[in-house]
């Protein structure tokens, strides 16, 4: 079943918004005179993900400006990969947004796909379980961030139900890659390796499981007098901020900006799925919410069709110059051991060239713009981060509320560090 | 011969042998109009196919053929259509006619070089693991280039010998060798000791010394260069380091004044080899084995922390004390003193030891130093075996003395004070340098000069420093940092204009290239020198310019 | 002088099994590595069973440092500081190959480790480790306390020849040489 | 997908404000002389006809040996439309500046403030041209290519010998 709040954001008028304790402490708040007082939070902050600081000026409760500062954990994507072969990347993807690692692996394959020539000839079952596995991760993505977010208010128990589904499907990846939080398992052209055999009837089956914690959760946090007091009309973001400040993905869509690149770009097989895109009304921290919390029935809904339409065949792309040969060619005879030998070591070329290609990521719009020298490793590999939008608009958003608001909208704008920072 | 006396500078850097056999130079200069893959083309007449092709863009591969040698068309590897011919031809063993059509590219001709490589992979081991070569290995990248296939066959490979001891520098595996003979015609042609043969037919040849030789002449080395597979590998390289890991830098060899121009190979601040780099004039594509083994004194006995009066000082203490020891004596005289040269020193260093001596301390006493003078043939090697001699004299103007001098002024005690810029070999073991009264040397090396120094400031090495030298034809050739300098080193000329300025003198030189154009603006011989473009070591895996 | 030997000894051993099961822990979580961390904590693994589930947001309560993830230079100070505001004694584990060993990223901004800027008394690793090797390297941490090896127990009872939990109170000796 | 922008752009600047367009799989691009940086981006988003109201990115290619040697490169969309481009402007190492584009999205703000980081282009008009991921202490612009990979410029350190 679809989460209440899926009908209120798909019915045609707009959320009536309570606004609870902010509008009240306005009302009967004594006119004292108080002066400018600094307050910093972070690094190191339970609510700042450890790696965000933020250098607030407060007048009482009030926040009257905001310094937002990111960068505590930028590890050098785009140096390191410099100095690594187009494959050897796929690690450094793995841990962009590292709660959606297989999203990332997707959207960086793709790109450099486009820039080979080859994004045509990838083998439809590939792209049936690329759709498979990003999906599984958008649901981990968008579970972390509720429970998180949740936590940090305070429920504690949702955070606990939530991150038990999610243990279910990082087990099922970690039977799928070998890796329960970085699996690496998408290469240029392919897949490593095929699905394996019970892959299919263990998701559905905690397809099944997950939707019942769902509604637990739905439950618990959708209709909670506290949770929504801290939620409603928090931290209200107009569509045109939206749009000027490049916000994408469920932050975006809150705010009523109906993008998503699954549908307005179909990639991979998206365009042969039934799916809705939800969309916010108000914008405020429990459109954020609400609109996750549906996204992972969407995606709920894309896993089934997926698996019903599965195609068998091949998982990679039949190429020589880029799929790995069989081990056991490898070890037994030269032509394949030169072969294994130049794809590792001197790097698949890619031809020349430059390509932006994008896709609908955990947080929104991950970008790759690659430059190819024509050489076994790019001249520069850049990811476009999709929350650091989210993080940047904090400045505007946050002057004017409570220094207790900032909790609730810091954790539903879903900053991850390694994506943040790079 | 002393480094007194000028070296005879040959006319021309070649002997007849090492110029390149159908390089440009060797070429009459009426052309001829070819038709290479529908397109026309005006090429030298007599140049070879091969290279018509691939000078028109038309990469067509080749084992054998080799720019610095003779071409024997033993690989079959770069067969190409010629209208008219029945079967295809060696294009490395054809020269250009007029009017002549060639395909490169059609299907008749891919399929045969597909078949040559299926062929020549036949009996080839499956050692790329534990090759020196893989990853610079001309097998692989052609296989690799116009095959990409798995094997048809899973017969059993003829075994050789893998392990031949052919000389004091290089290894041979036989199993690796394809027969392509570069090496033979290598030490036929261009080292003259035909040390190399083939032996036995069919897929039984071998390759070995030839009878009651070995592989010892000194460019032994050129073979493992030009070996398109691991067969021939080097003793001081092998399972030494992974190529693909290594670091490329453009350089020129300090062995001697011939200046060959080289790529320094290096890892995480560890020069791993020296190799050849192409170069017409100076070099074609060869180097000898002393040469290549220059990067070892890098990291040996180097001096790494300035000294003053024996103990361990930081800079500015050091330039301090030498600047007070300098001026004193000075003082005392300034016939006195002296300044050491060393003809190893790049231009820029030596431009900025002049300045400080001549223009700022006046000076008159000036020494020129460096390596000894040894052996030398007519190929390559040169008997002044330092890299610098012909910069040095130039800049060091007329009035120069020798080491002997050198030697004779220290042993009379009439030199009071002395300033040696570079390391100071060729002085006799017995010279009292404690005569000296103030003694401050800039060395790269812990030698007796730099022992006995009162103050020693250490100077970075040429594989650490930007700057230029000039070969014993006069050409200013361009050095360029592989490796950081170990410890608290610097490169002469920020040595020197940092010790200016403790003597107060207006020297500010901020970089290597403003030396340069100082340089270049007051002395004749570097007048028509360039600086060169800006170079980023690559990493060879990346650079895809071996093999 | 052996009772009074076997005396503090009983009481040392006594003071580190009970401070070896009451962990306060501080987890200064940046990243990739905190989503094993929550799920350490989660019901599945549930570190709340090894005594040692109590997350303590401030350093001057907290008795165990969880430096989870990538340590960058900019991220250091901060880290040396929340390290300096704990009260003695304390323990550092390192989660992950990141904060061990800045894993494979070796490059201008992050740090080869976190004991390049403070000390650390067991090593996770693993990118990221997988709960059960957290908890067997929070085990081994207790042992390491039982047997007061702790880097600070040692400290403590090399300065003070005993360590018992005055220590906690006693002024920080200035200067790094201590 | 986006060439009536191009040939909008080719229509409404004549001045040699556009030096260069091409399209390369699938993207559409524009080399934008610096001098217009911001006029040309300000029409693209008021024009209805391209409507690009969306920032998407703004990064910076260091090209080493070419010149100019970097290149701001920008990619905006517009989501009534459906079409995106990307624009170059090519920045010289000797004066490495260019106008700012807060003015027009002001989601520019951090995307530039991280290309003079790690790039060392100054945007004119910035309102805080700040480092935003380095530390304000660090030196040189790290993802220059002539920046060492491994050259650390370390805040705190242990002092050697002491145990914590």
């Amino acid at each position: 079943m679809a989460a209440p709040s899926s009908t209120e954001t798909e019915t045609a008028g707009p959320r009536r918004v309570v606004l609870g304790v902010q509008e009240a402490l306005d009302l009967d708040a004594p006119d004292l005179p108080s002066e400018p007082m600094p307050l910093n939070m972070g690094p190191s902050h339970p609510a700042m993900h450890g790696t965000v600081r933020m250098v607030l000026e407060v007048e009482g409760e009030k926040i009257t400006t905001a310094d937002v500062q990111i960068g505590y954990l930028h590890r050098c994507f785009e140096k390191e990969s410099e100095h690594a072969t187009w494959t050897q990347i796929f690690p450094y993807t793995d841990r962009l947004n590292y709660v959606s690692p297989m999203l990332n692996n997707v959207g960086y394959a793709m790109a450099v796909e486009k820039l080979l020539g080859i994004d045509r000839r990838i083998p439809e079952r590939a792209q049936f379980i690329r759709v498979l596995i990003g999906e599984i991760s958008r649901i981990t993505d968008h579970m972390t961030c509720l429970g998180a977010g949740a936590m940090e208010l305070g429920a504690f128990t949702p955070f606990l139900y939530l991150l038990k589904a999610r243990e279910w499907l990082y087990e099922l990846l970690e039977e799928l890659s070998g890796a329960r939080l970085t699996h690496s398992y998408v290469r240029i052209g392919g897949l490593t390796h095929d699905l394996t055999d019970d892959f299919v009837p263990r998701l559905r089956d905690i397809i099944n499981r997950m939707r019942g914690v769902l509604v637990d959760c739905d439950k618990l946090l959708t209709r909670n007098r506290i949770f929504r007091d801290r939620m409603d009309g928090i931290g209200i973001i107009s569509k045109e901020d939206a749009m000027a400040w490049g916000l994408t993905g469920p932050v975006g869509r809150s705010t009523g900006l109906a993008y998503d690149v699954r549908k307005d770009h179909p990639y991979l097989v998206y365009d042969r799925f039934d799916f809705d895109v939800p969309v916010g009304s108000v914008g405020d921290n429990f459109d954020r919410y609400a609109v996750r919390l549906e996204e992972i029935q969407q995606s709920m809904r894309i896993l089934e069709q997926a698996m019903d339409k599965l195609p068998a065949g091949p998982f990679t792309l039949d190429d020589p110059r880029i799929a790995l040969p069989p081990k056991s060619e490898t070890y037994n005879s030269i032509e394949a051991m030169i072969a294994h030998f130049k794809i590792i070591m001197d790097g698949i070329h890619v031809p020349a060239g430059e390509v932006y290609s994008f896709t609908e990521g955990g947080n929104g719009e991950l970008g790759f713009y690659i430059v190819s020298d024509g050489t076994g490793r790019p001249w520069k590999c850049r990811v476009r981060p999709p929350c650091v939008p989210a993080v940047a608009i904090l400045g505007k958003v946050l002057p004017g509320l409570f220094i207790a608001d900032i909790v609730p909208t810091f954790g539903m704008m879903n900053m991850i560090g390694g994506e943040c920072d790079r | 011969m002393s480094v007194g006396v000028p070296p005879p500078v040959p006319s021309s850097p070649f002997s007849p042998a090492v110029q390149p056999p159908s390089s440009a130079a060797a070429l009459s200069t009426e052309t001829v109009t070819v038709t290479i893959d529908g397109r026309v083309h005006q090429v030298p007449k007599g140049m070879n196919l091969l290279e018509a092709c691939n000078q028109a863009g038309c990469n067509v591969p080749y084992f054998c053929y080799h720019p610095g040698l003779t071409s024997p068309a033993v690989c079959r590897q770069c067969l190409v259509d010629v209208k008219g011919s029945p079967k295809p031809v060696p294009s490395c063993y054809t020269p250009v006619t007029d009017k002549m059509e060639v395909t490169t590219n059609s299907p008749k001709v891919l399929d045969v070089r597909r078949q040559m490589l299926e062929f020549t992979l036949l009996n080839h081991p499956i050692d790329c693991p534990i090759c020196d070569k893989a990853g610079e290995c001309t097998l692989q990248k052609l296989y690799f280039d116009w095959d990409a296939k798995l094997a048809r066959n899973d017969g059993i490979k003829v075994r050789k010998d893998k392990v031949v001891d052919v000389g004091k520098n290089v290894v041979l595996d036989q199993e690796r060798c394809i027969l392509c003979t570069r090496c033979i015609r290598v030490c036929n042609e261009v080292a003259r000791s035909p040390d190399l043969t083939f032996v036995n037919r069919g897929d039984h040849e071998i390759l070995t010394t030839a009878p009651g030789r070995r592989l010892d002449n000194p460019y032994a080395l050129n073979t493992v260069d030009v070996c398109p597979v691991g067969a021939l590998t080097s003793k001081d390289f092998r399972f030494s380091m992974r190529v693909w890991e290594l670091y490329t830098t453009p350089s020129v060899c300090t062995g001697c004044a011939t200046g060959c121009n080289t790529e320094i190979h290096s890892s995480r601040g560890r020069v791993h080899r020296l190799v050849p780099r192409q170069n017409l004039d100076v070099n074609a594509f060869w180097m000898c084995d002393e040469g290549r083994f220059t990067y070892k004194e890098l990291h040996q006995g180097r001096a790494v922390a300035p000294r003053a009066a024996g103990s361990p000082a930081d800079w500015d203490s050091a330039l301090d004390d030498a600047a007070r020891r300098l001026r004193s004596a000075l003082d005392a005289g300034p016939q006195r003193a002296g300044i050491a040269l060393s003809a190893a020193c790049t231009n820029e260093d030596l431009h900025a030891a002049a300045c400080l001596a001549f223009d700022h301390l006046g000076i008159e006493r000036v020494y020129l130093t460096g390596r000894p003078a040894g052996w030398h043939d007519d190929i390559l090697v040169s008997a002044d075996k330092n890299p610098n001699t012909a910069g040095a004299r130039a800049i060091a103007g007329p009035k120069l003395k020798s080491a002997a001098d050198l030697a004779a002024d220290i042993k009379s005690g009439t030199l009071g004070a002395l300033l040696a810029v570079g390391d100071v070999f060729d002085l006799p073991a017995d010279v009292p340098l404690g005569r000296v009264d103030a003694l401050v040397a800039l060395a790269s090396h812990m030698t007796a000069m730099a022992e006995a120094a009162h103050v020693l400031l250490p100077l970075s090495a040429w594989a650490e420093v930007d700057g230029t030298i000039t070969n014993r034809q006069g050409r200013v050739q361009r050095l360029r940092p592989a490796i950081p300098p170990p410890g608290d080193s610097l490169p002469g000329w920020e040595i020197l204009s940092h010790l200016a300025r403790k003597f107060g003198a207006a020297m500010e030189l901020d970089s290597a290239r403003a030396v340069f154009a100082e340089a270049k603006a007051k002395h004749a011989f570097m007048k028509d020198a360039d600086w060169g473009r800006a170079h980023l070591p690559v990493q060879l895996r990346f650079a895809s310019s071996r093999g | 002088m052996g009772l009074d030997f076997l005396h503090t000894t009983t009481v040392g051993a006594a003071i580190n099994w009970a401070r070896k099961f009451s962990l306060f822990q501080y987890p200064f979580v940046t990243a990739c590595c905190g989503m094993e961390f929550m799920a350490t904590a989660a019901p599945k693994y549930d570190i709340a069973r090894f005594g040692s589930e109590f997350p303590r947001f401030s350093p001057r309560q907290a008795d165990l440092l969880f430096v989870v993830g990538t340590i960058t230079e900019r991220q250091g100070p901060v880290l040396r500081r929340i390290y300096d505001q704990m009260c003695e004694p304390k323990w550092v584990i390192a989660f992950g190959v990141c904060a061990a060993t800045g894993g494979f990223y070796q490059n201008y901004s992050v740090m080869p480790g976190a004991d390049q800027c403070i000390p650390v008394d067991v090593y996770i690793p693993g990118c990221p480790p997988r709960p059960e090797q957290v908890l067997d390297a929070l085990i081994l941490l207790q042992k390491r306390i039982a047997a007061g090896e702790g880097h600070s127990q040692v400290v403590l009872a090399s300065e003070r020849g005993y360590d018992v939990p005055t220590a906690a109170i006693r002024p920080r000796v200035a200067s790094g040489g201590k | 997908m986006a060439q009536l922008v191009l040939d909008r752009l080719a229509l409404h600047f004549t001045g040699g404000e556009i030096e260069e367009t091409g399209s390369q799989h699938g993207n559409e691009w524009a080399r934008i002389h610096r001098k217009s940086w911001v006029r040309v981006c300000t029409f693209l988003r008021d024009d209805p006809v391209t409507d690009m109201k969306m920032f998407i990115d703004l990064t910076c290619v260091d090209r080493f040996s070419r010149e100019p040697r970097f290149d701001v490169v920008l990619h905006v969309y517009s989501v009534a439309r459906k079409h995106r481009v990307r624009l170059y402007a090519g920045v010289a190492l000797e004066d490495p500046t260019l106008d700012t584009l807060v003015s027009v999205w002001p989601g520019a703000n951090w995307f530039e403030r991280e290309a003079f980081d790690l790039y060392g282009v100054r945007f004119t008009g910035h309102p805080d041209l700040r480092r935003i991921l380095m530390y304000p202490e660090f030196v040189g612009h790290p993802l220059r290519k002539d920046y060492p990979k491994e050259k650390r410029q370390p805040l705190v350190r242990r002092t050697p010998g002491s145990v914590d």
